[in-house]
Formats: structure tokens, C-alpha cells, sequence
């Protein structure tokens, strides 16, 4: 073999296509980088990309062929949390490390899966880093809640109104929708009566750029935050003017000012010619972590990829990863931005600490 | 051996039909209709089209349900029972339009039709034992058998699509026959049948009565065929009784002539 | 107060009444009278979207002169499914065009991803974006634009049908094509032209509301499910009967969604079908002409 | 009939020499799940093919199964050669409370019906937190620890064994041909004593029955039950089985089942592609075969002088 | 007798012939029909093609108005070749067609059926002078005019068959087994309207069970037997002599 393979399970078609070719795109960039430099253990290193279409069933087929049919050395992926699930068996039954760059529902890492590491932020580690913060900025006193119906949407709504109710403000509603509602009007007119003077919202681009214009178009004012990756081009430009100071929570943006981020970013653009978003960030981070442990292994053995895994001292455009032994990751930064002129601005950065 | 009336004479009637009315959103297709028919006998219903005669049919074997009247067989109340719990009791009838199934061969047609006599259990579908295996190999025989009395032998395994007209209209009263009925209803068997075909046809009917079946009830416009297989016949005018008789008696009713022969009997 | 919340409601369910009723508009054609099982109907949908997005932002056109342009390009791509595609399984009983059509839906789609990519496109609107206030209810231009050009759509695709010789000619040739051609009607002309009609009305609404929301590879799903659900609950080939339980599923969802729960709205429509059903077999509006 | 029963047989006998012959695990898992998708396939067939209505929400029985052994096996801990039977029966008593509403509807009306139920029911298992754990799904189902890929598929081969025993025995029943003839002609059925209603929900009952079995094997198998079992792609995936093997026939869904799995896995070497290649093959089967591989070959058998096939129905009117 | 040898049928005999078919092969899928079919029909005349059941008479009238592809044969009209044309061109011909099994329009109504049968007609009056004849011919689809189709007896759907044939106004009428399904009475009633168009100078090639009635209208009848012509012999001939019809028809 005169390549080191790593296999990626991410959603390429179906309705979260968006977020996983990011993903994609991250983990390309990193790749490409690495095998500039040299690639690894003296090999370049290939990616084996497969589409898991984020449901259990395909993405544990993709998983059992990367496996054995390309006998790779490591895997990333996949995007929902119930694909990740479902590989993650999977991967400790062949003994394959798995990294996840996104997956968020806070369960998978309490399973006591050796293999598996989540190099992502989970909804209560931001919620935890961002509360007081947006309490505070925002003056929020009534708050509601909107969130799209699936683990992560339920989870960021949860960890959030837990966190500001604690810090006084009121949770005066709380709503989910299904992934791929058009209109909101219905749920913002409960919204307006309930007067809220702050909306918290977490949802992806598609459909909280849809969601966010809708807050505007029913005329209501109220101050707008939520997590999703939302401090991308694309976003900005969905959501038009209705963008203008909102604030998100994200793992990463691109207006980060760290020198590796800068690099980072122009070589994404280069290449992509559109700035890195959370995900793009997401499988550029998951790429390097694990290519980096398999250097530090010094071979492909998994238990070796594993125990390096746990060494994982990544500096990443956004700060620097480590991992719990619960394999949870912490020490990267995250940060609070504000749209201001169709740019996301940063104004509040904070490293994500490990959980108790 | 029966009456020229509405009444029977002394034991009850096989099937009896008492004041049926059939409402069409205002139409009034049948309109206080009653008969009866006897065990033994073949009844001939006609009338002009659009008399009522498809309907009647379809009142009795439980695809309409009247807007008044009912329906006795062999004692039973019948009326707006579900067609399938109708020819459970032996009332079975063929339609006005070719109804076959047409992508099963003419043995399989015939073998479906025994679907009666060998209904069984959920559990002996799944195990079955030696009775069962022993009923389906007599519906196959007693198929065959019928495959073969209505001429049809040389078209055993053809596919119905494959056949003509009046072939269709054979294989229709074979799979009626499959189900063993004690009153069979037929609605134009032969139309379609050319002048001669007709008269083979007639000829075989008359052979069931008695045999394999109670009685016959059939709705036909081929005078010559009504006339020569009926003991008794039923004339429907505008959802009324016109007439009832013999043969001979009808011909010769001047009303029956006007509304329903024409020039043929003028 | 209370009142207001009610008219807001109210005005969220007609509005979205008429959308559900003009995204299915195309789907009463082809599957209402047609009685094609279409499962490419929230592809053509979504074509209508991904190309309102490239007529509007690549071509720089206006968005009616982008609308005009879209019917154009999308009647001629449903005369081609017609004839090439559709035709050949004609007559062959529903299955082979329900296998046909999810092959369609699934190459469209996965076609679309390779050429735009699956992120979210903007389709550039009518008129400016903005809140518009009746009293306490809110609206917007570009919905009140939708929502009448959504009706003059849905007018003249009835009158189409109800009026004209064509009309007469595609209920003939649904019923029963063999006395339609007989009675010297063009049936392979017929057959293209309502799908053609079929397409370019699904696709007109998808650009239309994709000027509202956004469009996007990804979305025909969800289109289809909710337009079947709006044909079925009015009753097959019955146009008004569609366009009724287009209202009705607006409405219904938006008081569901307003008085009970928006994170169950979807189960409403599937209710109310499973519950209209079991008491009108035959859908709201149609009515039957078969006899034993 | 025979040579339909031998095939069938033939196949069971191979696919039992498959994990002697092949040690690859990702082949045998390839083998488990085109024998998962060939129960899910001869279920609905039985609902498609024999009852004659076009079924959406097949998927309803398949999530029932899944859901009722996830929730056993992991709330009740009961092992796998309980949850799976059990998963059949709640599918079965599912199906028939589906079937007495959505067996009374023909035609378009039976096809959205069914798929509404479906979709209530990922509704419901997608809001119903305190039970099904909402989206977040049911993870970590029992696998007693099974490691070898080899003894998952003897236990699916097994289920696949029940299920093409029972759909056989229906099919070829007095019950079997009554089913057909409804679906032929509803009319004749009803007057040769047939409940179309009854026979119709025999068949119903029986396909969920068998989607449950598949269900709750899925269920360990995957070891992760989410709402999305109840979602249509997995329909679609059966629709485009069934209909290709070729639905009315026992050989065909199977045919189809083992054929789309290898194919879309294969198709994985056109990377994008993937799925715009995997549509147009399915429209060129529909242009090519449009009775599906059953009906292709026994439209050659008919051309080679055998016995004549049955063409392609035209739409009939009963007046 | 007298009657009928004044008939324009009669008159026709030495006419020219405007419908020609020859050597005309058709096949259902892999099962050939008609093996070398060929008549002709001249100018006002009423022809009748009898024969047993499945002899392919039905098969001919549809090759001829299109609706079946011919494999080899040719089929002239007016001088003209209509083989394999749609059957659009051949309504638009002049030819009209009324079909086995009466394949009226279920879910219009009868009025619609009626004024739809004359589709290829732009004239809107015409259309409408034309439905007043046919409800005077049939006056009990008047009295139907607003029901649905579908739900007509057997007998009145026939009727409305014939009526929807009758609004093109065709050179030639093809009927196939008019009489199915009507009482003795209104079976008169159309062979005598049958006759009256006849009488106006359109040509009838007619397909009809009832020997008696069709010999009774048509000046000549050709015998098919499986797929060929078996004989052609004038109409009265065939009539008077059961014996010979008994042979054509017997088997
Ligand atoms: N569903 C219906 N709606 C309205 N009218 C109907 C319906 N069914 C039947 N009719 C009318 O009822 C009358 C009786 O019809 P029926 O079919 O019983 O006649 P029939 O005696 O069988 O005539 P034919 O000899 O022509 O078959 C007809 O005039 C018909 O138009
Ligand atoms: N749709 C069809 N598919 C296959 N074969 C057919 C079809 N229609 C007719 N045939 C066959 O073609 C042959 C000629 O049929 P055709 O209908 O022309 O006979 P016909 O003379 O009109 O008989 P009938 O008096 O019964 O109407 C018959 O052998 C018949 O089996
Ligand atoms: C946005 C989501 C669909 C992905 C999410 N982070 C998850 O864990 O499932
Ligand atoms: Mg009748
Ligand atoms: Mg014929």
C-alpha cells in the first residue's frame, strides 16, 4: 500500500448535501494540504469519500465498505447524529478509530465507545460559553425558543433557555419545526403575541435563512441569535437585509482573527472561492486531527491511532483541540458574531472548556 | 308447475322480490317490483332498455341496495347484504358487460370460481393438510369438467385477454357455474353470440336446470333464445311489471309488442 | 387582541391555502387527469426554482420576463418527458409509470446537485421585500404578488380545461383515448400538451415560491408529498376539489399550528386525508360514474 | 408452480453456502442486507402484487417492526428471538388496523392513504420523546454480541425462509387465488363469494406481518432505530425492487431485491454520479422491461413456443 | 322487395368504388388476426361483413379507422392511401367508426359525448344542429341529456354510441355489432336509421350479429373466416339460402 486511506461518510445528496459537501470541502483542503507537505509516514494520503446520505442504514453500507473493501486506516464521519450513531458500533467492531467533525447530541460520546471521538462542539459546551454573554450584550429579559425538530435543534433550544433562565431571562416560548418548512408565518404570529424581546434560533442555513427573514417580514424587532452556521456567505446573502445584527454562536467563522485562520481561509478561498463556514472548518479540523494522530502512531495500527488520538494537541485555524477520555474535544475557541454590513464581525471569543 | 302470477303455489318460492323501488337522484329505475322464482324453473326477464332489468339484477345480488322493498332467498331476508354473503347462499350472476378476469388463463378463470367450496381456514392456508389438497384436487377436476360442457376445451390454458367476444360470454357463465349455484342470473349471456352460437348456447342452458343448478334467471334480447329456454317470462316496462307468462302468452300481449318487440312481432 | 391573532392566522392559512393549491396545480393535471402517478412533480417544482435562479441572477432578467422564459423552457421539457418517457409506458396500467416517474425524480435531482451544486439559491423577487400591514395583520408584497398570480394561474388552467376545446379534447382522451382518437382528436398531442401544462405549471410555481423562500436541489420531496396530499383530500380530477383542499390544508395547518403545536403541523394534512377519506371514499369533490 | 417452488429453494440453498464460500464481511453484510430488502420486497409485493392496490406506506409496518423490537430489546431486554417475532405480530395487529380503514379505498385514494399513515406514524415516533426518544432515536439495540457478519446472515436467511415459506403458501391457496381475482376483477370476485375486503386484508396483514419480521431484525442489525425508518426513500428502494424483479410473482422481488442492493453499492465506483446513473437505469428498466425481469422472461419463454404469458391488461371499465 | 330494390344500395351497384382493402394483415402483439383481408365498397352502398365469433370482422373496421397498425396490405379511400395513418386523419377523411363495446366517455355527460362527437367540427351551430338530430333520432338520450355516461343502461350507452358516431357526418360509417345489447324494438329502430342515412348517400360497412337484420339492410355481405375473406355474395342470396349461411356461419 503505498497510500494511507481515510474514509469519510458524509451526507452528499438528500436535504443536508449543503452542510456535508462543505464538509467535504474542508476535508479535501486538509488532505490536499498535508500530501503538499510530504503526506504522512513518508505516504501520501487518500480520501475515500462515501455518501451515507445521513440515514443509519447507508451510512453503516458505506461504513462496511470503507472498511473492507478499502481497508482504510481511519474514519470521519458521518453528519446527523443518528448516522453517527448507527456507524459507531461499527467502527468498534473492526476496531477503526472514528472522528466525527460535527455530530452534536451530547449522548454519543457517554457511551463508552473507545473508538469514537467527537471533535465538534456540543449544544450544552456552547450554551455554557455564550449565555451569560448574550444575556448581558442583549439586555434579554423574555426569550423564545425556536428550534428544528431534531436532536440537535432540541438540544441547542434545551442547553440555551436552560442556561439564560438560570441568568434571569424568561423563556416565554417554545417551538420546534421539521427540516424543510418554507413558512414560518403561523409560528411567528404565536411568536409576536408572546412579545419576546430576544428569539433564539437553531437552525442551518437553509432553513434559518428563511426563518430569520420571515421574523422581518412580520415586522417584528426582536433581537435575533441562535447557533447554526450562520456567519457564511451564503447565509448573508440568503437572508438578505434581514441579516443585519443578528448574532450566532458558532464553532467557527471565518472573520476570526488568528494568523492560522487567515492562512486558512485564504487557501480556502483560493480554492473553493468562498469563504470557510462552521462546516468547512468542521472537515478541515477532523481531517488534521486525524491524519496528525496517525503520524504520531507512526503506523496505521488502530489501538496506536487510538492512543494517539488521546495525545491530540491540534492547533486548528480556531484555537487548539484536545480530547476528554471520553473522547469529547475541548480547548478550541469559539465565538460569538454579529452580521454588521453583510460581514460577520466577531465580538465575543471564548475557548470551549471540557465538560464534568 | 308455477303460476302465471306473482304467486307460488303452496311451498315458498326459491327466490322472492316484493315491491323493489330503485331511486336515481329523482329517476325512479325500478318502481314496486315484485316476482318470484321457483326451484326447477327458468325465468326470462326482459323489457326495453333501460327498464330496469341490470338494475333489478343488481339489487338482488347486493350491488345496489333498494330505496324499498326486499329480497328473499330461500326464506332469507337478502336484501342489502353484502354481494359475497349473497352468493354464499347459491345466488350467483354474470354481467351485462363482459366481466372476466382477464389475465388468467380460461382453466384458472374456471378454478378461481370454485373459490367457495374451498374456503378455508388461515391456519390450513399456511399447513395445509390432506383435506385441503384433497378439495383443490377436485376443483381442479370438476374445472376441467366445466371447461369442457361449455365448449371450451380447445381454449383451456389461453389466456381470457386472448379470446373473443363470445367465447367471453361462455367462460363468464363457466366461472359462474364453478361456484355451484343453486339460482343462477345471467344478464345477456349471449349477446355478442351470432344467431347459430346463440342457439348451441341455448341448447346448453337448458341442460343446467335441474342438473347443476335450481333455477335460471336471464335477461336477454335475443328473442329466440328467451323464448326457447324460459318457462315463464318477465316483462319490465319503465321499472314496472308490463307482463308475466308463458312464452306464448307474451309473444302474443299486445302491450309487450308495443313497447318492446316492434315490428318483429307486428 | 385575540381577534387579531385569529385574522392573522387566517390570512397565514389562505395565503399558504393558495401556495399549496398552485404548487399541486401541475400535479391535478398529470396525476388528477391524467392519472399519472407523477413522483417527478416536486422536481419539475423544483426546476422551476433552480432555473428562476439562473434566469434572474445569470440572465439578469426581471422576474416576469424570468417567469415568461421559465414557462417557455419548462412546456418543452414536459412535451419531451411526454413523448420520449411517458408515452412509451402508456396503457400499461399505473405501475410502469409510477417506476418511470421515481427514476425521473431521482435522476432530476441528482442532476441538478451535479450541475448547481445542493446549497440554497436565491430567486430574485417581484417587488422589494418588506413587511406590508393590514391593521394588525401582516403580509408581504411579494406573497400578495404570489397569491395573484397564483389565482390567474389556477383561473386559467381551469378555464383551460372547462372552456376550451382542448379541455373537452383531455377529458375525452383521459376517459377513454380509443373513442377520443375516433372522434378525430389528436391523443398523442393531447397526452404532451397536458403534461407539458402539467410541468410548466409546477414549475412556474416553483420559481414563484422559491422567490418567497429560496430553492434548492433538495426540496421536490417534500412538494410532492404535500401536493398528492392536497389532489387526494379534494378528490381526483376534480380541479376546484384541488384547489379546495389546497385552501383547506392551508387553513387547517395554520389553525393547528396557531392553537395547538407547529411542531406537528405536518400530521395535519395526512389526518385530514385519513379522516375524509374514511368518510367520503372518494375525496371532497368527485363523484363516481361506475356501475356493477 | 414447481419451477417457481424449486427456484425459490435453489436460491435459499445458495445463499446458505454464501458464508462458507465468502469469509469478505463486507460481501456477507452486502448479502444480509439484499436478504432484508428481499423480506421488506415480498411483503409488499404481497400487498402490491396480490392485492392488487399500490401500497406508499409499506414503510409504516417496516418502522413498527423496528420500533417494537428497539423498545423491547432495550427497555425490557428481551433477546433477539423474541423481539423479532413479537416484532412481526405488533406489525401484523398494525396492519390490520391500517387495513380496515385503507383496504375500503381503491386506486389513488388507497395509495395516499397509506403513505398518511406512514407518515403519521414518523410523526408520531418523531414527537413522541418519552417513548421513542423523539429524532434522537433508539441507539445502542443488543447484538449479543455477534461479531461475524456470518451469523447475521444465517439468521436473516432464516427469516427470508419463513417469509417466502408463508407468502408461498398464501399465494398458491384457494385465499391466494381469491386475492388475484379481486385484483382482477373485483366484480367476479364478489360474485363467487369473495369478501373482497377480508381477502384483501389477509394479504395486508400477512406483508406487515412479514415488514415487521424484517423490522425488528433491522432493528439489531443496525442496532439504531430512528424515525427516519418510517420515511419514503426506504419505500421508494422496495417500489423500485418489487417493480423491477417483477411484482405478481414470488421470484421477482427477490430478484429485485438481491439486484438493486448490488447495484447501488457498485454504482459507488461513479462517486457523483452515483444516484443520477442509478435513476437513469431505472427509467431504461421501465423502457426496456416494463413488466419487470419476471415479466421479460416469461414474455421469452412465450416467444420460445411455451406456454403464453399473460399481456399487459388494458384498463377495464365495468358498466 | 320493391322497397328495397329502389334502395340507393341497389342504385349503387354500378358506382365507384371508394373504399378498397387489400391483402391486409394485422396481428395483436405476436398473434397474427387477419391474414390477407381484402374488400371494397362502393359509393352508397351498405356492406356487411359476418362470421363467427373471433373471425377478425372487429379487427378489420379497426385497421381500417386507424386505431390498428396494418403489418402489410394497403387500405385506399377515396383513391387515396390511409394505411397506418392516425386516426385523426381518417375521421378528418370522412371515415367515422363506431366502436365494439361502445366506449362512450363515463364521466361526461350524454350531452357532452354527443357534441364532442363532432370534435373535428369548428362550426358551433353546425355542432349544435347536428345534436338536435341526433336526440330527435334517439329521443330517450334527450331525456338523459344531463346524466353521466357511465351510468346509462347497456342499451342507452349503445345508443349513445351510434348517436356520437353520427356527429362527424361521415362519407362511411363503420358500425360494429350496433345492435348488441337493444331490445328487438330499438334494434329496428337503428337498422332503420341505418337505412335512412344510407338513403342520404353515406356508405355503411357494417359488422352485425343479427344475420336477419344485417342481410335486411346491406346489398352485399362478405364472409370472414380466421382472419380471410371466405366468400362475398350479395345480401339476398345469403338470405335465402340458410343452408349456405349455416356453412359459412356454422363452424
Ligand atoms: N347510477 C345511476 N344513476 C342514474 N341513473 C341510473 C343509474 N343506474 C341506472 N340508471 C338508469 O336506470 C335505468 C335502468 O337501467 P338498467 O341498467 O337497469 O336498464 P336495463 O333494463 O338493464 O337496460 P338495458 O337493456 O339497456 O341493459 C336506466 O335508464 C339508467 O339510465
Ligand atoms: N385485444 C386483443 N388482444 C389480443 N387478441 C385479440 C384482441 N382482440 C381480438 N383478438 C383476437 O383477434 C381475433 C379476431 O378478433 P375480432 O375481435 O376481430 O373478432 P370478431 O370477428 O369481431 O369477433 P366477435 O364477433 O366476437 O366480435 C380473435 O382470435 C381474437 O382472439
Ligand atoms: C445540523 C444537523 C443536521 C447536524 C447536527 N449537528 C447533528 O448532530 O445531527
Ligand atoms: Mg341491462
Ligand atoms: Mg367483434
Amino acid at each position: 500500500q503505498d497510500t494511507i486511506k481515510i474514509g469519510m461518510v458524509e451526507p452528499l445528496t438528500g436535504s443536508v448535501a449543503y452542510n456535508g459537501k462543505s464538509v467535504v470541502e474542508g476535508a479535501k483542503l486538509a488532505v490536499e494540504e498535508m500530501n503538499a507537505a510530504g503526506g504522512i509516514l513518508g505516504k501520501k494520503i487518500e480520501l475515500v469519500i462515501e455518501d451515507g446520505q445521513c440515514t443509519p442504514a447507508n451510512s453503516v453500507n458505506a461504513v462496511e465498505k470503507l472498511v473492507q473493501k478499502d481497508k482504510v486506516a481511519a474514519l470521519v464521519g458521518a453528519f446527523c447524529s443518528s448516522a453517527t450513531a448507527a456507524i459507531m458500533p461499527v467502527a468498534q467492531k473492526y476496531k477503526i478509530p472514528l472522528v466525527t467533525g460535527v455530530s452534536s447530541q451530547a449522548s454519543l460520546t457517554e457511551q463508552g465507545n473507545p473508538y469514537f471521538f467527537r471533535a465538534a462542539e456540543t449544544d450544552a459546551l456552547m450554551a455554557k460559553a455564550f449565555a451569560k454573554i448574550l444575556a448581558n450584550d442583549l439586555k434579554l429579559t423574555k426569550v423564545a425558543y425556536i428550534g428544528v425538530n431534531d436532536d440537535w435543534g432540541r438540544g441547542g433550544v434545551e442547553e440555551f433557555s436552560r442556561d439564560l433562565s438560570a441568568l434571569g431571562a424568561k423563556s416565554v416560548l417554545t417551538e420546534y419545526f421539521d427540516h424543510g418548512t418554507t413558512d414560518f408565518f403561523t409560528l411567528l404570529t404565536k411568536l409576536r403575541a408572546a412579545k419576546p424581546d430576544g428569539v433564539f434560533v437553531a437552525a442551518e442555513t437553509q432553513d434559518g435563512s428563511i426563518l430569520v427573514k420571515q421574523i422581518r417580514e412580520m415586522g417584528l424587532d426582536a433581537k435575533v441569535f441562535g447557533v447554526g452556521s450562520w456567519a457564511t456567505a451564503d447565509f448573508i446573502n440568503l437572508t438578505g437585509s434581514a441579516a443585519e445584527g443578528i448574532h450566532a454562536a458558532v464553532p467557527y467563522a471565518s472573520s476570526m482573527d488568528a494568523p492560522r485562520n487567515q492562512t486558512f481561509v485564504k487557501s480556502y478561498e483560493a480554492k473553493y472561492r468562498i469563504k470557510p463556514g462552521k462546516y468547512g472548518a468542521a472537515g478541515y479540523n477532523a481531517l488534521n486531527i486525524t491524519a496528525q494522530a496517525i503520524a504520531r502512531a507512526g503506523n496505521t495500527d488502530a489501538e496506536a491511532i487510538r492512543a494517539a488520538l488521546y495525545k491530540t494537541q491540534y492547533e486548528a485555524p480556531n484555537g487548539v483541540y484536545r480530547f476528554t477520555e471520553k473522547g469529547q474535544a475541548y480547548g478550541f475557541d469559539a465565538v460569538l458574531v454579529r452580521i454588521e454590513g453583510g460581514q460577520p464581525k466577531v465580538i465575543a471569543s471564548t475557548p470551549v472548556d471540557a465538560p464534568h | 308447475m308455477s303460476a302465471p302470477t306473482g304467486q307460488s303455489n303452496g311451498k315458498s318460492p326459491l327466490l322472492r322480490a316484493d315491491t323493489l323501488c330503485m331511486n336515481f337522484g329523482g329517476i325512479m329505475a325500478v318502481k314496486d317490483f315484485s316476482f318470484h322464482i321457483d326451484a326447477g324453473e327458468t325465468v326470462g326477464l326482459i323489457g326495453p332498455n333501460g327498464a330496469g332489468k341490470t338494475t333489478c339484477f343488481n339489487m338482488l345480488t347486493g350491488f345496489y341496495s333498494p330505496s324499498n322493498g326486499r329480497v328473499l332467498f330461500k326464506g332469507e331476508d337478502i336484501t342489502n347484504r353484502k354481494p359475497h354473503a349473497i352468493a354464499r347462499l347459491g345466488l350467483v350472476r354474470s354481467f351485462q358487460k363482459t366481466n372476466v378476469m382477464k389475465r388468467l388463463t380460461v382453466f384458472e378463470n374456471v378454478l378461481t370460481g370454485h373459490y367457495m367450496a374451498g374456503r378455508q381456514s388461515l391456519l390450513s392456508t399456511f399447513f395445509p393438510g390432506e383435506k385441503v389438497r384433497r378439495a383443490e384436487r377436485e376443483a381442479r377436476e370438476s374445472a376441467a369438467e366445466i371447461v369442457e360442457t361449455m365448449g371450451l376445451s380447445h381454449r383451456m390454458n389461453a389466456p381470457a385477454s386472448l379470446l373473443s367476444c363470445g367465447e367471453l360470454r361462455l367462460l363468464e357463465v363457466a366461472v359462474a357455474l364453478a361456484a355451484k349455484p343453486s339460482l343462477l342470473m345471467l344478464d345477456e349471456p349471449a349477446a355478442g353470440l351470432n344467431s347459430h352460437e346463440a342457439t348451441t348456447f341455448g341448447a346448453v342452458l337448458k341442460t343446467l336446470v335441474g342438473r347443476s343448478i335450481d333455477a335460471l334467471l336471464i335477461v336477454e334480447h335475443n328473442m329466440e333464445l328467451v323464448m326457447s329456454v324460459s318457462d315463464r317470462i318477465v316483462v319490465l316496462n319503465f321499472g314496472r311489471k308490463l307482463a308475466e307468462g308463458k312464452p306464448t302468452d307474451i309473444l302474443e300481449n299486445r302491450e309487450v309488442a308495443e313497447a318492446y318487440l316492434g315490428k318483429a312481432a307486428a | 387582541m385575540d381577534l387579531d391573532l385569529f385574522l392573522q392566522f387566517l390570512t397565514n392559512g389562505v395565503v399558504m391555502g393558495v401556495f399549496y393549491a398552485l404548487s399541486a396545480l401541475g400535479l391535478t393535471l398529470i396525476f388528477g387527469l391524467m392519472r399519472v402517478v407523477n413522483f417527478a412533480h416536486g422536481e419539475f417544482y423544483m426546476l422551476g426554482g433552480v432555473t428562476g435562479w439562473f434566469v434572474t441572477s445569470y440572465l439578469g432578467l426581471d422576474f416576469f420576463s424570468g417567469l415568461a422564459l421559465v414557462a417557455v423552457a419548462m412546456a418543452a421539457f414536459g412535451w419531451l418527458v411526454d413523448r420520449f418517457l411517458i408515452e412509451r409506458v402508456r396503457g400499461q396500467g399505473e405501475e410502469p409509470g409510477i417506476l418511470l416517474t421515481i427514476g425521473l425524480s431521482i435522476f432530476l435531482v441528482n442532476a441538478t446537485l451535479l450541475v448547481v451544486g445542493p446549497a440554497p439559491m436565491k430567486v430574485a423577487g417581484a417587488v422589494a421585500e418588506g413587511p406590508l400591514f393590514f391593521g394588525p395583520i401582516a403580509v408581504t408584497k411579494l406573497r400578495l404578488i404570489a397569491v395573484g398570480v397564483g389565482i390567474a394561474l389556477i383561473a386559467g388552467a381551469h378555464l383551460i380545461i372547462r372552456k376550451t376545446r382542448l379541455g373537452a379534447a383531455m377529458r375525452a382522451t383521459f376517459q377513454d383515448p380509443m373513442a377520443a382518437s375516433l372522434a378525430g382528436i389528436r391523443t398523442g398531442n393531447v397526452y404532451a400538451a397536458t403534461f407539458a401544462l402539467g410541468c410548466t405549471l409546477a414549475a412556474l410555481s416553483g420559481m414563484l415560491l422559491g422567490s418567497i423562500y429560496s430553492a434548492q436541489a433538495s426540496v421536490g420531496g417534500l412538494i410532492s408529498l404535500k401536493s398528492f396530499v392536497v389532489v387526494i383530500l379534494g378528490g381526483m380530477g376534480s380541479f376546484a376539489g384541488a384547489i379546495a383542499g389546497g385552501l383547506l390544508l392551508g387553513i387547517a395547518e395554520a389553525f393547528w399550528g396557531g392553537y395547538v403545536a407547529t411542531g406537528m403541523v405536518d400530521v395535519v394534512g395526512f389526518v385530514l386525508v385519513i379522516l375524509i377519506l374514511l368518510f367520503r371514499p372518494q375525496g371532497l369533490f368527485s363523484i363516481r360514474a361506475e356501475r356493477a | 408452480m414447481t419451477l417457481e417452488r424449486n427456484v425459490l429453494l435453489a436460491f435459499l440453498a445458495a445463499a446458505a453456502l454464501l458464508p462458507a464460500l465468502v469469509t469478505d464481511q463486507y460481501l456477507l453484510h452486502l448479502g444480509v442486507m439484499a436478504l432484508f430488502y428481499a423480506i421488506l420486497a415480498t411483503s409488499l409485493n404481497l400487498v402490491v402484487g396480490y392485492v392488487g392496490e399500490f401500497s406508499l406506506g409499506h414503510t409504516a409496518f417496516l418502522g413498527a417492526g423496528a420500533y417494537t423490537a428497539a423498545l423491547l430489546s432495550t427497555q425490557l431486554g428481551l433477546p433477539m428471538w423474541a423481539t423479532i417475532p413479537l416484532a412481526g405480530l405488533i406489525s401484523a395487529l398494525f396492519g390490520f388496523g391500517i387495513g380496515a380503514i385503507t383496504l375500503r379505498l381503491q386506486g389513488p385514494y388507497f395509495v395516499i392513504v397509506t403513505l398518511s399513515f406512514a407518515e403519521v406514524l414518523r410523526i408520531v415516533a418523531n414527537n413522541w420523546i418519552a417513548v421513542t426518544n423523539g429524532p434522537m432515536g433508539l441507539a445502542g439495540i443488543d447484538q449479543f454480541g455477534i461479531t461475524n457478519k456470518g451469523t447475521f446472515f444465517y439468521i436473516v436467511l432464516g427469516l427470508t425462509a419463513v417469509a417466502l415459506y408463508l407468502a408461498f403458501r398464501f399465494v398458491h391457496s384457494n385465499t391466494g387465488r381469491a386475492a388475484v381475482a379481486v385484483r382482477e376483477n373485483r366484480y367476479v370476485a364478489q360474485s363467487i363469494g369473495v369478501d373482497p375486503f377480508g381477502t384483501a386484508m389477509q394479504a395486508f396483514v400477512l406483508g406487515a406481518f412479514l415488514a415487521g419480521l424484517a423490522g425488528g431484525f433491522y432493528a439489531h442489525y443496525i442496532s439504531f432505530v430512528g424515525p427516519e425508518v418510517f420515511r419514503f426513500p426506504f419505500m421508494v428502494t422496495m417500489i423500485i425492487m418489487v417493480l423491477l424483479g417483477g411484482k405478481g410473482t414470488l421470484i421477482g422481488p427477490i430478484a429485485g431485491a438481491v439486484i438493486v442492493t448490488l447495484l447501488e453499492e457498485y454504482l459507488r465506483e461513479m462517486q457523483e454520479l452515483r444516484l443520477t446513473l442509478f435513476g437513469l437505469i431505472v427509467m431504461a428498466v421501465v423502457l426496456f422491461l416494463p413488466n419487470g425481469l419476471m415479466g421479460f422472461i416469461a414474455q421469452r419463454r412465450e416467444q420460445q413456443g411455451a406456454k403464453p404469458a399473460p399481456r399487459a391488461a388494458t384498463k377495464e371499465r365495468t358498466v | 322487395m320493391t322497397l328495397l330494390s329502389e334502395s340507393p344500395a341497389v342504385m349503387a351497384a354500378d358506382a365507384p368504388t371508394v373504399l378498397t382493402v387489400d391483402g391486409l394483415h394485422v396481428s395483436y402483439g405476436s398473434t397474427a388476426a387477419l391474414h390477407g383481408v381484402s374488400l371494397d365498397v362502393r359509393a352508397g352502398e351498405t356492406v356487411a361483413l359476418i362470421g363467427a365469433n373471433g373471425a377478425g370482422k372487429s379487427t378489420t373496421l379497426r385497421a381500417i379507422s386507424g386505431i390498428l397498425k396494418a403489418r402489410s396490405g394497403s387500405i385506399t379511400w377515396d383513391g387515396k392511401p390511409i394505411a397506418n395513418l392516425p386516426p385523426d386523419r381518417i375521421v378528418a377523411a370522412g371515415i367515422a367508426h363506431c366502436p365494439e363495446e361502445r366506449h362512450v366517455w363515463p364521466h361526461m355527460t350524454v350531452e357532452e359525448n354527443i357534441m364532442l362527437g363532432a370534435y373535428l367540427c369548428r362550426s358551433r351551430s353546425e355542432v349544435q344542429r347536428r345534436a338536435g338530430m341526433a336526440f330527435h333520432r334517439f329521443p330517450r338520450l334527450r331525456e338523459r341529456a344531463k346524466q353521466l355516461a357511465g351510468t346509462l343502461s347497456g342499451g342507452e350507452q349503445q345508443m349513445l354510441a351510434i348517436a356520437r358516431a353520427l356527429m362527424s357526418e361521415p362519407r362511411l360509417l363503420m358500425l360494429d355489432e350496433p345492435s348488441l345489447g337493444l331490445s328487438p324494438k330499438m334494434a329496428d329502430e337503428v337498422f332503420d336509421v341505418v337505412r335512412s342515412i344510407n338513403a342520404h348517400g353515406v356508405t355503411v360497412l357494417l359488422v352485425e350479429q343479427n344475420i336477419h337484420n344485417a342481410l335486411s339492410v346491406a346489398s352485399r355481405a362478405y364472409v370472414v373466416k380466421t382472419g380471410r375473406i371466405a366468400a362475398s355474395r350479395p345480401a339476398a342470396e345469403l338470405r335465402d339460402d340458410p343452408d349456405l349461411l349455416r356453412a359459412y356461419l356454422g363452424g
